[in-house]
């Protein structure tokens, strides 16, 4: 087995399989939101700060900007598309929304991912286990105040329907 | 986070206006389906990667593209030396020597900042461009770089740009009040030599960018794009690319932020269009991080030297006399309006009556600033506040009693400061009060020496600030009496459409501001329906014809000049659909008819009703057999709101500047660590006073928003440039931003003083002032008192700064001196 | 973002890894890629071949071996160090630094051996692996060696790992009633450390090895008491670089703090 | 950005000289030299892979000869161009004779403009002192192996003119990478 520099990969995005060739240099990030054309996945900056590009793969938080594509091969990847799918918004969505834990709306599918890879594994997070879960999503817009109380609902099961 | 309401609100007016109702844009934007520009494709597209200069200051001696173009899959590229013979430079505001200042879309002959654009080149993919770009070869004659904008002006300093043969942008003076007679007045006079308002910008999380179509038929661009100021950004560009203004289609959806850093984007855009029309193909550029804080725009830096302050012996402050230094970078984009729009906020909140500033702007090789959040306004209030403080430690004053004392008080207001901008209303005492209840001010004491006895200092420090929105652009002509702006303007245009859905359109550009939610709160109440009634069509379109001059979101005016619009809108479709419903359903007049439920009925029988979807299918479909004097009616209401502003006298620089003034008065408490200057916020309140909140949760938002701004700006948000020019804060490692761990438990409080000169109360809100870097600046003088009372000169305090205070707190005090003790 | 065109491989085994690095010119591990990713999207360093070591499933492995000592696979990420039960046992407090470490998104991607083969001057193990006395097993065509913490950081990026070799484990003794701690000044809460320091202390004496203030970890002993240790670091008489986060001077003044708040720690730890 | 050392080589000044002052000598104490050429007596160019531990980067450098005074002073200008960087050095060294042995001043101000001086600030300082490292260390084993002493010559056989040193492998380095090496 010798390096390549293209490759053809199977990734799992939502539910759904991939098959794509594509360049070993080519970010996840791009790969999704050009290739897959999934732009909920934002990006904000170009040194893996912010978290606007923030996914799950294989159950793990990870800055999709952090990874190359050829390294998802293989992989599952959930991405903020996948939270209403259906049609029925996530508790977390609905939260967020009625606490008005969004305005600009750039940062929130990063934070939204962040926030749901936290109660995956932790149902009754404290507001200082919310605040670490989300100090790798950067938010210019809301000083984070709401975005702690609307994921703090959302543990709490206190979301309007 | 709690919030306190004071003892007696006024009631919020009946109706949505007032209530909290949930938010439009929410719905898509929490499922990833906001439209941002760099979500948008086009076939074919290609993609842009500009050549940024590494030099500071240096001349262009040749540029080779060769290699770049002989790469497979490069479309092109363009160099300065062809946007010099397509385009004119921009347009300049300043009088000479400013206006002498030749700004293009690249570099031209040579380049006045480290990252700007000297070439671009499209490719098929983002990577190939950038790889193509590294082909290209340019050679330059290094200069030497100014970087600093008192040593700019001084003689011999190395000249940015030669055509005008001066690095001073604009210089003036400003003489209120009677200055001297001040000075004999007064029992003390306090001196500082130097206080500096550092660079650093709000970074939006998008970076800026666009997607650029041309049609060779119609010879009209489409720019798909996150600008925030339209309205005067097709004015920058038509006439750079020597078209008119309805040859540049200017459309946003959704926008990740903007606090200004988005308004100055024009040279990037004609860059793009000059792409997109050479290559007949839609360019698309995306801005990187490293790129938006290397070459975008920063806020504006500014220096304050020989201030002056006379003081009576009770603590009542006469005025004041500073020479002020603003660093307009290598171009002045927006500038030089920093140069007046300070001017909105002379006295802070004080009543300072004899004022003298000697203002000079001048040109750096560092990135050129643009508005940011509080745009030249915080420079000044932040000066405003380091006075009072710096005034109140010297004379052994309380800086809460010395604030009182000399805020302008509530019953005096409508106010005129001495240059004749009228503060609307407030009561900043009030605020104050309730600010300093919030973080326990009774108990400061037995705090303090708690915290001593953990080996911390705690300190408590104010910001009181002021955010004056809807700008009288006519202040311009203070600058330059010969420019042709005054005045203000913004659209909505309101409709009652076939199936008789509500469609409005906006002339503004939200990036976050939930224009979408507070319009249809205005538009339901006036027409007797719910906001769910109300399509208000997201972002803005010059297609829409529903934009002015100024159209926009910027300098915290929507709240007046977009309601208003949408308010004289609706008002107008509400009086058609009387018109027309009078007719139809046989009433004596439109005075007989009421609009309730969605539908016009006729007031003495409620069960004669029109449905608007009748109204709306009569006037668009079902028309024939009308009245004539029904000619006029065509449920398609547009209306420009125009504020009530004169042309400010040009020789007293004398005037109203904005039309109304929110206030912030934030309280910080800090406890510095003695042993390494390491600091943490303790405790942290800010009150609003934004007159009537038409949606109280979003007002909060803005409020939470503009003191995250400011906590940063003052403890890790610094553009600072080593000798080179080169800037060491390129990415979010170096450049921190306040994460969630970094915020403080915040505190807020209101008050609503309604304004009295717009016709729903409200008063613009969201950029803050800059307080929370007034109150951290303050909080720390005051903990540091006990090692050898530093004084606080800076509005950027890191840990090291703290700490090099703590160690030589002397050389902080070098520069005061108080008189007449 | 944007990377250059780079060589992609991603071995089934360690010996495949070692033979792919060694016959690439320019070839260089991918890990967790939480370091080299970014400096790939600057392009200012640019390897030609990235050996992905994704699938080496051993080199992920946290165990405590019989002798009580603690082995980390060079694969193992910060969040397996933070929850490891081996790690709480042996070495609770590079638990404790590695929930330190950026982000929960970099600690989920991000490796040990990552960390401290990149051995950037404001990483956190480097100091925590010397001040622990940590060695690093290197695996070559020619078998493994074992080189001490002392000896493996040379550089800024740089470390005794050469080319066609492999970090693959990384060993910290059994603590044996020592105290471990850890100090740092950092860039708002939890971030980027301005000046870290790591102790070890025993018997009365401290092992302190400082973060940030030169190219490589710093190391020093001194008895475990505040000013002794204030003293060693002034006689160390360190050259800390001067950035916009902090002057000479001011790295010069914090490592004696942190050095001292470290010592302090590892003494309620022990 | 300036660094400055002194070093002593047990080796006569003449033969220090000699391969201080020939440019194939002093391309082959430059780390990741991937091709040299000589353009005139003073002028020379040269394509360079440097290596650093994460990637190398990639710099083309011209140099010029400004002053010779054989055998104890020379200085050097030299301007590099990489992705993101650019590279400016004023370099200059004395020789004096001290017995059999030769000692070495040696300073040099170099300047990195750029994405990398913006980003790379609190490391660039160290690897320049590092790189500057290799060469001296490099340069002792070419005066060494014209003395025809193999042994002080790198483990790899191999001068750093062939192959450039690679950052990782240890050779490259004293156990104090800073060596004599410091910074003002």
């Amino acid at each position: 087995m010798e390096p390549v520099t293209s490759k053809t990969i199977t990734v799992t995005v939502n539910g759904a399989s991939y098959e794509r060739e594509v360049d070993a240099r080519r970010l996840l990030v791009h790969f999704i939101r050009d290739e897959l054309d999934l732009t909920g996945t934002h990006i904000g900056c170009d040194t893996g700060n912010c978290g606007a590009c923030t996914v799950i793969v294989d159950g793990l938080a990870v800055k999709s900007c952090m990874l190359l594509a050829v390294q998802a091969d293989g992989a599952s990847v959930e991405t903020v598309e996948s939270l209403a799918a259906g049609g029925e918004l996530h508790p977390l969505q609905r939260s967020f929304s009625a606490h008005h834990a969004l305005q600009c709306g750039y940062c929130t599918p990063g934070m939204l991912m962040s926030a749901k890879h936290l109660l995956d594994n932790n149902s009754e997070p404290t507001e200082n286990e919310i605040r670490r879960a989300i100090q790798g999503n950067i938010c210019r817009c809301t000083g984070y105040v709401n975005i702690v109380e609307a994921i703090d609902a959302a543990a709490r099961g206190e979301v309007p329907a | 986070m709690t919030t306190v309401a004071p003892d007696q609100v006024e009631a919020p007016q009946k109706g949505f206006a007032g209530t909290s109702i949930p938010r439009k844009e929410d719905k898509r934007l929490v499922q990833g389906e906001g439209v941002f520009f760099d979500d948008v494709k086009r076939h074919g597209m290609g993609y842009v990667h500009f050549v940024r200069s590494p030099y500071a200051h240096a001349g262009i001696v040749s540029i080779d593209v060769s290699a770049a173009e002989a790469v497979e899959g490069v479309y092109g590229t363009l160099i300065g030396e062809e946007v010099a013979a397509q385009t004119d430079p921009f347009f300049e505001m300043s009088t000479p020597p400013g206006n002498e200042i030749r700004d293009y879309a690249l570099a031209v002959g040579k380049v006045r900042f480290a990252g700007e654009p000297v070439a671009a080149v499209v490719a098929e993919t983002r990577e190939l461009a950038r790889d193509a770009a590294e082909l290209v070869e340019v050679e330059y004659e290094p200069l030497e770089p100014v970087l600093d904008a008192v040593a700019a002006v001084e003689p011999g300093a190395p000249i940015l740009h030669e055509e005008a043969g001066s690095n001073v942008v604009w210089s003036g003076t400003f003489e209120w009040g009677d200055f001297d007679e001040a000075l004999a007045e007064a029992d003390h006079v306090v001196k500082i030599d130097r206080l500096y308002f550092h660079r650093f910008s709000s970074t939006p999380l998008e970076c800026a960018g666009a997607l650029v179509e041309y049609d060779r038929g119609t010879a009209q661009w489409t720019l798909h794009c996150n600008h925030q100021m339209p309205g005067i950004g097709i004015v920058w560009m038509a006439p750079a690319l020597r078209v008119g203004t309805d040859k540049l289609r200017i459309v946003t959806q959704d926008i990740g932020g903007g606090f200004g850093n988005k308004i100055t984007l024009h040279p990037y855009f004609v860059a793009l269009c000059l792409l997109a029309r050479k290559l007949n193909r839609p360019v698309q550029w995306t801005e990187w991080r490293t790129d938006q804080h290397t070459a975008n725009t920063h806020g504006n830096e500014r220096t304050f030297l020989d201030v002056e302050v006379p003081v009576r012996s009770d603590g009542t402050m006469l005025g004041f006399k500073v020479k002020a230094f603003d660093d307009a970078g290598a171009f002045p984009r927006y500038e030089p309006l920093g140069c007046i729009i300070w001017a909105q906020v002379t006295p802070g909140c004080y009543r300072w009556r004899h004022v003298r500033v000697d203002f000079t702007q001048a040109c750096t090789n560092k990135s050129p600033t643009a508005p940011n959040r509080g745009y030249s306004r915080m420079q000044q209030l932040w000066f405003t506040e380091r006075v009072i403080d710096v005034v109140a430690h010297e004379l052994g004053l309380d800086p809460v009693e010395v604030r009182k004392r000399n805020y302008i008080k509530a019953e005096e207001m409508p106010y005129e400061t001495p240059n004749g901008c009228v503060y609307d209303s407030g009561d900043y005492a009030r605020c104050l009060d309730i600010a300093l209840d919030l973080v326990g001010y009774d108990s400061l004491e037995e705090r303090r020496k708690e915290a001593e006895s953990r080996g911390k200092l705690l300190g408590l420090g104010i910001g009181s600030t002021l955010d004056s929105g809807t700008n009288n652009f006519g202040q311009s002509q203070l600058l330059n009496p010969e420019l042709q702006f005054s005045g203000n303007n913004e659209v909505a245009t309101v409709r009652l459409d076939i199936f008789g859905e509500i469609v409005v359109t906006l002339g503004t550009t939200p990036q976050g501001q939930s224009h979408e939610t507070v319009t249809s709160q205005v538009v339901a109440d006036i027409l007797g329906v719910t906001p769910d009634d109300v399509h208000v069509r997201a972002g803005h379109d010059s297609y829409w014809n529903s934009h002015a001059g100024f159209s926009g979101t910027y300098a915290s005016q929507f709240a007046v000049t977009g309601l208003e619009a949408v308010k004289g809108a609706t008002l107008e479709l509400h009086s058609q659909i009387r018109r027309l419903a009078a007719v139809i359903l046989g009433a004596d007049g439109p005075d007989d008819i009421v609009l309730e439920e969605g539908m016009a009925k006729r007031r003495d029988m409620p069960e004669a009703a029109l449905p608007f979807m009748a109204c709306g299918a009569i006037i668009n479909v079902n028309n024939a057999g009308l009245p004539p004097d029904l000619d006029d009616v065509t449920l398609n209401c547009r209306y420009v709101y125009r504020p009530p502003f004169q042309v400010p006298d040009h020789e007293r620089k004398f005037g109203n500047l904005t039309l109304t003034y929110a206030t912030q008065i934030h309280a910080c408490v800090v406890e510095v660590d003695r042993e390494t200057g390491v600091y943490e916020i303790v405790d942290y309140a800010a009150v609003d006073d934004c007159g009537t909140r038409i949606h109280p949760q979003i007002v909060e938002g803005q409020v939470h928003g503009a003191t995250a701004h400011a906590l940063g700006a003052a403890t890790f948000e610094t553009f600072p440039y080593d000798e080179d020019g080169m800037l060491l804060t390129s990415n979010f490692y170096d450049y921190h931003v306040p994460h969630a761990l970094d915020m403080p438990p915040l505190k807020t409080g209101f008050i609503e003083s309604p304004s009295p000169f717009s016709s729903l109360g409200t008063k613009g809100m969201g950029e803050g002032g800059g307080a929370g870097i007034h109150a951290v600046c303050a909080a720390l003088q005051d903990a540091l008192r006990p090692l050898g009372n530093p004084i606080v000169t800076e509005s950027h305090n890191p840990y090291h700064r703290v700490w090099e205070l703590i160690q030589d707190p002397a050389a902080s005090r070098a520069g005061v001196e108080v008189s007449g003790t | 973002m944007l990377l250059s065109e780079v060589g992609y491989a991603r071995p089934a085994s360690v010996d495949e890894a070692v033979r792919l690095l060694a016959e690439n010119d320019g070839a260089r591990p991918l890990a967790g890629g939480q370091t080299i990713v970014n400096v790939m999207k600057a392009r200012a360093a640019s390897p030609d071949v990235l050996v992905d070591l994704a699938d080496l499933e051993d080199l992920r492995a946290i165990a405590k071996t019989g002798d009580g000592a603690l082995e980390l696979g060079a694969m193992a990420t910060y969040s397996q160090v933070v929850t490891s039960p081996d790690v709480k046992d042996v070495r609770p407090m590079l638990a404790e630094v590695a929930a330190q470490i950026a982000d929960v998104q970099v600690r989920n991607r991000g490796t040990v051996g990552g960390n401290i083969c990149s051995n950037d001057p404001t990483n956190h193990l480097p100091p925590v692996m010397v001040a622990a006395g940590a060695t690093m097993t290197i695996a070559g065509r020619d078998g493994e060696r074992e080189v001490s913490a002392e000896e493996f950081f040379l550089g800024v990026y740089m470390t005794a790992v050469g080319p066609g070799e492999l970090l693959t484990k990384v060993t910290l003794p059994a603590r044996d009633g020592a105290g471990d701690g850890f100090a740092a000044i950092t860039i708002g809460a939890d971030g980027t450390c301005i000046v870290n320091a790591a102790a070890t202390v025993s018997g009365g004496e401290a092992r302190v090895a400082l973060g940030c203030v030169s190219a490589t970890p710093v190391l020093l002993t001194a008895a475990a008491e505040d000013e002794a240790v204030r003293e060693a670091v002034g006689a160390a008489a360190i050259e800390p670089p001067s950035d916009v986060h902090g002057s000479a001077d001011y790295r010069r003044h914090l490592a004696a703090v942190v050095a001292a708040r470290a010592v302090a720690d590892a003494k309620e730890g022990s | 950005m300036r660094v400055e050392g002194t070093r002593r080589y047990e080796a006569p000044r003449e033969r220090v000289w000699e391969v201080l002052n020939d440019p194939a000598e002093m391309a082959g104490l430059m780390p990741g030299v991937e091709s040299f050429e000589i353009v005139d007596d003073t002028h020379w160019k040269a394509k360079v892979k440097v290596p650093l531990g994460l990637g190398s980067m990639k710099m083309s450098i011209d140099f010029e000869e400004t002053e010779s005074r054989p055998p104890e002073h020379a200085s050097l200008h030299a301007k590099g161009k990489g992705v993101g960087a650019i590279m400016s050095m004023e370099t200059q060294f004395d020789l004096s004779e001290d017995g059999g042995a030769t000692d070495m001043r040696w300073q040099a101000d170099v300047r990195i403009l750029g994405q990398v001086a913006s980003m790379g600030q609190r490391v660039v300082q160290p690897i320049v002192n590092q790189q500057v490292e290799q060469v001296l260390n490099a340069l002792d084993a070419r005066v060494a192996a014209k003395r025809g002493d193999a042994s002080a010559a790198p483990e790899t056989g191999a001068s750093a003119a062939e192959e450039g040193i690679h950052p990782g492998s240890p050779e490259a380095y004293s156990d104090d990478p800073k060596g004599p090496t410091h910074s003002a």
